[in-house]
């Protein structure tokens, strides 16, 4: 039936829309592009724009009806909503959250309890304290007792041994970065000590009034999108290829391994790629709003939404 | 040409310099890669940043077009017709400090992520150095001249077309110049609000797969650019005002 | 006050002005009376020079005859037409050249033309044609700032001529010439002339400059400029440097000379 | 103050203007808060304004304090040894091409986090200007001024001191001005690089959390204090340089 | 060549400069001889002038003396010293005032006391006496912008004075101020030198102001500048304006008119 509607779409002038990225672009973005290469934004009937970077962020530009699809991620959809923006998640690129805290192998910080009287290399947002904070309470650990230190945009490499004993990443960038530079390290994986950190990130996001509108639009879209990741998952090497043929500017190694790696994270355990439960939104929103990060508990079905997902 | 000699000279000891702390220090091609990577990386990449370079000019040119144009207008404006200048002009001296890569965001909410805001962007950081010499230039006329041609029985506009305006050309060329300088930056910065393609794309992706020497490669790119745009505009004025670039040439010692 | 000679070209009745200036601290306002009861009559032809001290008024009046400034009372007559007010009825040339840098020597010239919509090939034909005649043909395309000051005073000279008015104000044209130039410019000056005999009526400080180019000189009186004397020149043409220091020249220096300073 | 009130009645017709249209139109506040509403968020962080207003004024200050002692020695080598300015030159006024905000992350690579990074990049947006501006000022002393100083047996090292440094005075205050005014914003951008309190800080959160009156507010604090700065060069200037301030003033029309 | 009186103070022996400069194309060079074979001497309180063509090599002749530029051939002696090259020997003054703007009046005047290493207060008082003496004390405590032309160019004379060497070598002071300042200036700069009596060297254009000041005028040829002519002027002292119109005054400007013009 889909099919079908393809063909006869093609024929048609194809749908301008856009996605922006929610950084630069990096293996997290894989399955966008190789919709657009392997021709599914077309055969849906769509010709995709993929934009890089953004501040302020695809959230504001769609909610002010600029853009019509963005990478996003959750704790930025929660606030989002808690302000009114109307933002929705439509899909989670990545089933669960791969980012921890690094340190180097010689420092044996491999618990949230290790991390008293260390050093910890942050950007200063209120969230990072939360999430220390609460890692390390589970654990038995005095949380007052880590040393923050602005490091602001600098990354890991830079900053490691120098002062600073460990910092947030994610382990498809950074962690394989680490790897293939042979610099070994310990990583406490935020999903491994709490569950309710355990959030989407990045996640795809449009507007309320682009579901309403043209909700057409936004399953032609996933359509495309999906069967671009799950092209990722089967076909680690050849993903790879495309993002690097896209962005040649990147690392291609990097890439390389980073999608090998990935193809394992996207879908996971999840019936299949992109979906999302309620529990992981409830439990990260309200954890949010106990650590006071949220000015008001949001509406959680009107935060995100399977119904876009195509059927498999 | 023999003129920049000794600076060349230095510049190349430099570079030798930089290479030898590069390789005797052993520091990371990522903290600091040396000048031969860099030249490598640019001549690797010359096809990519061609093509990248191709939208940021694009971009910077005219973003740069329109503020000339609107600057001029504006600071015409504000020159002929007395009740403007006071009430406008001081705005435009304070909007100086307005800070523009801060609004910079907030175009991009209002007119989209297209070739529009990042043109914008360039506009307004090229708008005002135009504006300001412009206005200036067409303030410092010499009065008595302006007498001379009020006495001939001409009129507040031929005034302005017969002297004011060739007056202001070399003050006005010092603001392009100006502007110039950095239009290609602004377009580039411009870009870091979203954008598929374009240096400042380049620049970041670079930056973020940890390729320090692709970063260095797409500052030189930027500098040559914009040298290059100065170089046009310095150009044009040749071009305009050859009498100002004339002087002392002949009869010069009677 | 009597014509010399030929019909009354230009002629000046009871001019006064006053301006109000700025006090020191800025507040109050004070008068300044700049202008009192001046009249003043130049026959066709004429070459009438007025001298007198700094400040007292000279330029006011210039301005008041080229109609760039308003008499509080007074009328200038042109042709016995009333021309007060009125702007571009008379050629203006003051102490700077005052060219344009950014045209040619030709293109300066024909300013005045321009503003009266001559057309352009005509006015370039028509200020070619003077700058042969003056021998300034040769620097026709090359711009100001290339010239010497005192060839630029002479293409200065040239526009005030071609602008097409028979009467030429000139203030102060060799103010800033040093002695040996303003030397060179008095024969320059009085061979034009003797060329195109146009009505003139000049500014200078320089006795033996009024002296030695005039018809007839007014001696003003310290601000506010009054007509405190006119006297003839009555010595033969053309007038070279010898005159200086022959009697006749001495004797009329000598009048003017007392005066001015007491 | 007189002389400012067209402007300012012109500006408060704008802010009307701007109020009546958000109203009528109904347009959304995150999209463009009325002026009501970023007065409002100012007066509501004006604490927490404050407080982050120290830091990037810190930054600002020491930055350009840097640039300052570095572009007055620099300029005044290049002025006094030839050698130096027929080599260093040309590459300053080249130099200025390169994309600061582009050199700016690898600052924080090579110096870490902390106050370094910022006033680096604040000294270099400032340098230029400071620098180039002394350089002329320098250059464009009259000659005979130092033939007269020179036929009095004044050496170089004199002829510097007593005249060309004054000379060029007003010259390099108009380059200090240039150089307070970007200082602010530029510590701002350097924030974004890294930091956990400043101006920049306020604005990235206040944009991510969708608070644009907010942002309009911090815009307007950072115009403020460039403002503030600006004046403060100026009134340097008023006192070192009274006679530039003075002129016509005695004995006017004698 | 014979010494007029008293003591020799500047003897000039056989100067000869030759400039290099450059073609109109600015690849060859070409040689500019501007002084031939100079020789001239001043007594102690001496006022002589020197006149000739624009450009013949007078500034050239005291850049010398001043010791900024070296000749190719000859000497100058400074009391039978010989001081060719050497600078701060002799006060040099130009046509333009060069009054520091940044420095009040009296400042401007203690510069090269300054350079002598004279301690600041003592320099003040110094030229504050010498101010007051010649009534400029009124202004010391302004800046050179708030005076008038011939205002400025009087401070000028006052620190080359107080420069405190015995020989001033004026180039063209009046040359910038309009007839009527200039006559004031005259009057001002005769009493003035009567009051200190320096030994003076005096370029000029102007033949009226060389005989009204000087002892003694030398007339150069054009360039190469060469000594085409000296007279001495033997007027009654002190010399008033009454002069210019005088039978001996005019038969001096008359010798000069000629020799300077053919
Ligand atoms: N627009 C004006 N407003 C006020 N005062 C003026 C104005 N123009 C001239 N004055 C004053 O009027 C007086 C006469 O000025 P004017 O320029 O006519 O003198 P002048 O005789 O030409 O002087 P000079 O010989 O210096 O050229 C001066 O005191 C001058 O300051
Ligand atoms: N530094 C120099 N290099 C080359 N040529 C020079 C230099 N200084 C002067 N001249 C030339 O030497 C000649 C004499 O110059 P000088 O200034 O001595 O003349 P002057 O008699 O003072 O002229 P004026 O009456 O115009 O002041 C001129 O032709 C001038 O162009
Ligand atoms: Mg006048
Ligand atoms: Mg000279």
């Amino acid at each position: 039936n889909n099919k079908q509607e393809n063909k006869e779409g093609a024929k048609e002038p194809l749908i301008k829309t856009a996605v922006m990225l929610d950084w630069t672009v990096n293996t997290n973005h894989t399955g966008l592009y190789i919709a657009k290469e392997k021709g599914y934004f077309e055969q849906q009937g769509l010709e995709v724009e993929i934009l890089e970077m953004g501040d302020p962020g695809p959230a504001q530009l769609i909610a002010a009806g600029q853009l019509d699809f963005g990478i996003s991620y959750q704790e930025q959809v929660t606030n989002a909503r808690a302000a009114d923006i109307p933002v929705v998640s439509i899909a989670a690129v990545i089933q669960h959250n791969t980012s921890g805290f690094a340190s180097l192998k010689e420092d044996e910080l491999e618990r949230p309890k290790d991390l008293q009287d260390k050093s910890y290399g942050g950007w200063g947002s209120p969230m990072e304290h939360a999430v220390i904070n609460a890692l390390m309470k589970k654990d038995g650990a005095d949380p007052e007792k880590v040393n923050y230190i602005d490091i602001g945009a600098a990354d890991f490499f830079s900053v490691i041994g120098k002062q600073i004993d460990f910092t947030w990443i994610f382990y498809g960038w950074d962690g394989i970065r680490a790897k293939q530079e042979n610099i070994p390290l310990n990583i406490i994986m935020l999903r491994d000590f709490a569950d309710f950190l355990d959030y989407y990130t990045p996640t795809i996001i449009t507007s309320e009034k682009l579901i309403e509108e043209q909700p057409e639009l936004v399953k032609k879209f996933m359509e495309a999108t999906s069967k671009g990741y799950e092209f990722a998952i089967e076909h680690p090497k050849e993903a790879a290829e495309i993002l690097i043929k896209h962005a040649p500017e990147l690392n291609k190694d990097l890439v390389i391994e980073s999608q090998d790696w990935l193809a394992q994270q996207y879908q996971a355990d999840a019936p299949q790629w992109g979906w999302q439960e309620k529990e992981v939104w409830e439990r990260y929103a309200r954890w949010m709003k106990d650590q006071d990060l949220l000015p008001k508990m949001i509406e959680i079905p009107k935060a995100y939404t399977n119904d876009f997902l195509p059927l498999r | 040409m023999r003129k920049f000699m000794p600076s060349l000279i230095f510049f190349s000891f430099l570079l030798l310099l930089w290479e030898y702390i590069v390789k005797a220090f052993q520091i990371d091609k990522f903290i600091l890669p040396p000048p031969s990577a860099i030249f490598e990386a640019l001549i690797n990449s010359s096809l990519l940043l061609l093509e990248h370079s191709k939208y940021t000019a694009l971009e910077a040119f005219i973003g740069f077009s329109l503020a000339v144009f609107a600057g001029m207008v504006l600071a015409m404006i504000i020159s002929l017709i007395t009740a403007v200048k006071k009430t406008l002009y001081p705005l435009v001296i304070v909007s100086q400090t307005v800070p523009i890569m801060a609004v910079a965001p907030l175009l991009i909410i209002w007119f989209g992520y297209g070739l529009l805001p990042k043109v914008m962007v360039v506009a307004l950081v090229c708008f005002f150095p135009i504006t300001v010499s412009l206005v200036e230039g067409l303030e410092k006329v010499d009065a008595d001249v302006i007498r001379l041609l009020q006495a001939m029985g001409a009129n507040k506009f031929q005034v302005f077309i017969k002297v004011q305006l060739p007056a202001a050309l070399p003050s006005l060329f010092s603001g392009l110049k100006i502007s110039a300088t950095y239009s290609i930056m602004a377009a580039v910065i411009a870009e870091w609000l979203g954008a598929s393609r374009g240096l400042g794309i380049y620049l970041t992706r670079s930056m973020h797969s940890f390729q320090t020497e692709q970063v260095f490669a797409v500052i030189i790119v930027i500098s040559g650019l914009s040298l290059a745009f100065v170089a046009l505009v310095e150009g044009a004025g040749r071009m305009l005002m050859p009498w100002y670039y004339k002087k002392h040439s002949v009869a010069d010692q009677k | 006050m009597s014509v010399l000679s030929g019909e009354v070209h230009l002629r000046i009745e009871e001019l006064s002005k006053e301006y109000m200036i700025k006090s020191k601290q800025g507040y109050a306002y004070q008068r300044l009376p700049t202008l009192e009861n001046i009249s003043l009559e130049v026959s066709r032809g004429e070459f009438v020079s007025i001298i007198g001290p700094s400040g007292c008024g000279k330029s006011t009046l210039f301005n008041i005859i080229s109609g760039l400034e308003k008499p509080d009372a007074g009328k200038v007559f042109l042709q016995g037409r009333d021309i007060t007010g009125l702007r571009g009825k008379v050629a203006y040339m003051l102490q700077k050249d005052l060219l344009l840098p950014w045209r040619s020597i030709l293109d300066n010239c024909i300013l005045a033309l321009e503003l009266q919509n001559v057309t352009r090939s005509k006015a370039r034909q028509q200020a070619m044609d003077m700058l042969r005649e003056l021998n300034l043909g040769d620097f026709s395309a090359n711009y100001p700032a290339q010239l010497s000051g005192g060839m630029r005073q002479r293409v200065s000279f040239v526009r005030t001529m071609l602008a097409g008015k028979e009467v030429l104000l000139l203030d102060e044209p060799f103010g800033a010439l040093d002695a040996y130039t303003k030397s060179e410019m008095h024969d320059w000056l009085t061979d034009s002339f003797q060329k195109y005999r146009p009505t003139v009526l000049f500014i200078t400080h320089d006795i033996e400059e009024a002296i030695l180019l005039s018809d007839r000189i007014y001696v003003l009186t310290p601000r506010p400029a009054a007509i405190r004397l006119q006297i003839g020149v009555d010595l033969p043409h053309p007038r070279t440097r010898d005159l200086l220091v022959r009697e006749s020249f001495v004797d009329i220096k000598r009048v003017l000379l007392k005066e001015l300073f007491n």
